[in-house]
């Protein structure tokens, strides 16, 4: 199974789609991840991402491994931005293909789960009066 | 301690680099296990306590504690991950 | 809740996304359906769709307004296109977008079973030695 | 029939145009249930008994069998779906 692993400055959604269409498949499913204008009520500037390049790259293809391995899945590919992140921005997107659409389904939800579990990536998000680190402040 | 292969290089992201004050580090571990570091490292910086978890990476891999480490190895505090 | 279906020549997936992206929504599910090249190893030559128009837009919107009870979505838009496509081309494709994504893949999952459970659209798929009616033929 | 005021359009699609070699028709309908309707055109076309299932719409909706159907309503022969 081939597949796309990057950190970038910007989501190109069309390439993601691109590397995993194919015509021995008939679903593709995307899932895509924006910058909300708001967390808890709280206005957010914007949202800073730090990554652990080389161990967020094999975690990525480590899914991707596993994501074959459950569901049967004919290509994925993951693209999660690094730097500075507006509100409204794509952050995230992954793409499965398979030649039945739930398989492709639940590859793609996997996959998303298990990043934001797993994948050495760090979200700061920026307020009017402050800024924390997502998830870890204390 | 310089940069060199008689060393571990030490890598602090997000909010760990905030607490500690430190990007990068270089000492060397050899032979002892990751929990060891891990509780030395708690020591030198007690606020590292107070997050909900701090896995250690060794060479880009999330390793067992008990895990000793090589000249060379490089480690990484990964505090809870917020990608996505 | 707002919402986009049509009934198009071909998929326009950039304005199907663009629809449901939203400041407020952190998450956008998409699926995309395409031309496979081989039903039960026979090679499709061409696919033909056929739709009772205002029946099949009343039910997609009927689908996009339980979508919205069952899952909290904020929008949903829904492409399928009519006429004849060839392998590799898209075919339909449903995008949902709402704060937390469990919420937004379930209602894409949900939209894209219903869909093929209800919406009288029709597909005709052309072999080199004849033609059927996917599931109609007897 | 001709088309007019006073009769009801019943279209056909798919595998079921096919089969009767029609698109559009046009009957008075009035007082009859669907039950009724979809008995006397599987008499007058009994290859539609083959499919492993006949809806009948009604006015773009799906309806109950024991619906009574009025003048001017639009019924249509809606086999298997198989969009997406």
């Amino acid at each position: 199974m081939k597949n796309l692993v990057q950190l970038v400055d910007s989501i190109d959604l069309d390439s993601v789609i691109s590397f995993v269409s194919n015509t021995s498949c008939g679903a593709v499913s995307i899932f895509l991840g924006t910058v909300r204008s708001h967390t808890k009520e709280k206005a957010v500037k914007k949202l800073l991402f730090e990554g652990y390049a080389p161990m967020a790259i094999k975690q990525m293809e480590l899914i991707i491994a596993e994501s074959n391995e459950l569901y049967g899945i004919e290509k994925m590919a993951i693209q999660h931005v690094l730097g500075e992140k507006y509100v409204g921005e794509q952050v995230v997107a992954i793409a499965a293909s398979a030649p039945h659409r739930q398989n492709a389904m639940d590859a793609c939800t996997f996959a998303i789960d298990t990043l934001k579990k797993r994948v050495p990536i760090w979200k700061k998000e920026f307020f009017d009066d402050g800024a924390i680190w997502v998830s870890s402040h204390p | 301690m310089e940069k060199s292969v008689n060393s571990n290089k030490i890598l602090f992201f997000g909010i760990t680099k905030d607490i500690t004050g430190l990007s990068e580090l270089y000492l060397n571990l050899e032979g002892k296990s990751i929990a060891t570091f891990k509780e030395e490292l708690t020591l030198k910086f007690p606020k590292l306590k107070l997050l909900s978890s701090l896995n250690i990476a060794l060479n880009h891999e999330y390793v067992p504690l008990d895990l000793i480490i090589s000249l060379g190895d490089e480690i990484a505090l990964i505090p809870p991950v917020s990608g996505g």
